[in-house]
């Protein structure tokens, strides 16, 4: 199967983008492709290169950004949703890529699955 | 289809507005704080089992474990599953809706 | 069932539906929203924008959030029909509970019953919520 | 004392939070989008007409006006103020409570 | 009533209200809240935890968010006593209502009725909720 | 009166902050006195100076710097959940600072009124 993955909410806030990696890492391990992970809203925050959480707790940021490395994965941010909450190339974190809503749709489109993690 | 609901029935409406819409015969994956309307002793116990016989209804268990919450404690006909039985959900049932 | 991917050379045509089930103004997502659906216009895409619970205020008529400096987006629903938006429905029971008949929205909708609704839901290949 | 609710009641607990522990007499203000709660003619409209019997309840007109309502709009007993008056109130009735 | 402030040369001891509502793990705010509880034991305030609604679940027994790779931060709740915070009360509806006894529970904890939480909430100088 | 005021939401996503600085610059014109706003939770996420939303839109991030610079007030950032979220010193608005979750307990001992705007 081909999947693409909406993320709505940052990091710790919201479990969100905690069940977005596990059934992203799942999927892949299992074989299936994932086309893109699309952060809109404040998914976007996941895209910051200075999260630095304490070392007794996982590294959101740094996790996507593997497992994007690991699998060649798409990490879109929305510039729209970026721009609004100071998620820009100054901040952006390595393997994350600024770039339009379009690129959801797209991926809406190419997917055979799609599938929202949200609040 | 499949239907995901990720908040606890006690603080939203969101399995309640799923539980209104989702078709006889599909299928509910209950994940995140929603597990806990797989609960046994609740005070939606009943209205879950009464759900349970219309809908398939799934529950992840990491996110149980997290909680502190194992099968044994989940509703009869309510169905443990974990990630990757949550990708073979979305990849079996055909289209997937978050009730968000 | 979705549409399975192919290869041939015709486009894609995807039933995509854009569920709202918030209230506007007291978080952003109708706004995002709404400007996911006008992007969404440009992919020729088979459009579905269906209001239902609380999602059903974020056409109520009359809205002014510029009384709290908050941007008046409500404006653009009128402007969807342009876009080629035309499929939009809005839940008659959810209406009814919040004490809202059809004078009330801003724009002309398709007003579904709850298990219509449900149907509905069932036959979109891809269902984006917020 | 001021208890605070923002949340549209038909979407979370916490209005019903509110009223099952706020003691009689005790003051809520409705703002955000727990204003819809203070609309005539909704489902929940007979229960809130009777919780502005037992206690105080207030309404933030410019959250009502940014959604589209007015004070004509509003229940009976239930006293629409701006945001002085929401400021006099935290001022007025001792300590502030947020249900969130 | 609020304690008014002063200029006497007395340690101000209010008393302090962490009203705990919500789940833990699904949000963050439990995590987060218990950070806030640890610093204000060095305040020496007059400091009151309560569990009430989907927040006795944060106190529930046997938690092992490490499977999701989140912090497992249940046993910190185990340290309270040792920073000087005793006072700690649950709500016994909530409780009942998801099925849940004393002997779930993580630590020991005041077991109060509603009508006696909403007085005690009524009671206090500052009360922090998330 | 002298208020606390702690913002546990971001901008844009929840009217959170909007109601907060509604309510300080009421409370301010009113000629109370707001002792210190703390930003909490991803309330963290008010205080970044790349926040850039679109030109009819509200700057919230700005509004809490223009507010802050008028009434000398101070806008307090928790260094701990803002680490969490990449709020750090090289992203942090002008007005804004860094400091520990102490001085929330600090303000709420200190004021008359302490006041929670969340989700």
């Amino acid at each position: 199967m081909k999947y693409a993955i909406l993320v709505n909410e940052g990091p710790f806030n919201h479990q969100a983008s905690d069940s977005a990696y596990q059934f992203a890492k799942s999927a892949l391990q299992k074989g299936h492709e994932v086309l893109r992970v699309f952060f809109y809203y404040d998914g976007v925050l996941n895209g910051t290169k200075h999260s630095a959480p304490q070392a007794d707790d996982r590294n959101i940021v740094k996790r996507w950004s593997e497992l994007g490395k690991d699998y060649h994965l798409d990490l879109a941010v929305c510039v729209a949703a970026g721009l609004r909450r100071g998620i820009t190339e100054e901040v952006v974190a390595p393997g994350f890529r600024i770039t339009g809503l379009g690129q959801l749709v797209e991926a809406g489109i190419d997917a055979d699955r799609t599938i929202v993690f949200g609040d | 289809m499949l239907h995901l609901v990720n908040k606890s029935p006690f603080e939203r409406n969101t399995l309640e507005a799923c539980l209104k819409r989702a078709t006889k015969g599909s299928s509910i994956l209950l994940y995140e704080d929603a597990v806990y309307a797989a609960l046994q002793g609740t005070t939606l116990a009943a209205a879950m089992a009464q759900a349970a016989k219309t809908h398939e209804i799934y529950v992840l268990t990491p996110d149980l474990t997290a909680r502190g919450l194992d099968a044994a404690s989940v509703l009869d006909g309510v169905r443990p599953v974990d990630y990757d039985g949550f990708v073979d959900l979305t990849a079996d049932k055909g289209t997937v809706q978050s009730w968000l | 069932m979705s549409v399975e991917s192919d290869n041939s050379a015709e486009p894609k045509v995807k039933r995509f539906m854009y569920v709202n089930r918030k209230a506007p103004h007291g978080t952003v997502y109708a706004l995002e929203v709404l400007e996911m659906v006008l992007i969404s216009a440009m992919f020729e895409q088979d459009v579905h924008l269906t209001f239902l619970d609380d999602g059903v205020f974020q056409i109520k008529k009359g809205q002014n959030p510029s009384v709290l400096e908050m941007k008046d987006f409500s404006k653009t629903y009128r402007a969807l029909d342009g876009y080629g938006i035309e499929k939009v429905f809005v839940e008659k029971e959810s209406m009814e509970e919040r004490g809202l008949s059809q004078d009330d929205l801003i724009i002309p909708v398709e007003i579904i019953g709850r298990e219509e609704l449900g149907a509905l839901m069932e036959s979109m290949d891809v269902v984006l919520s917020a």
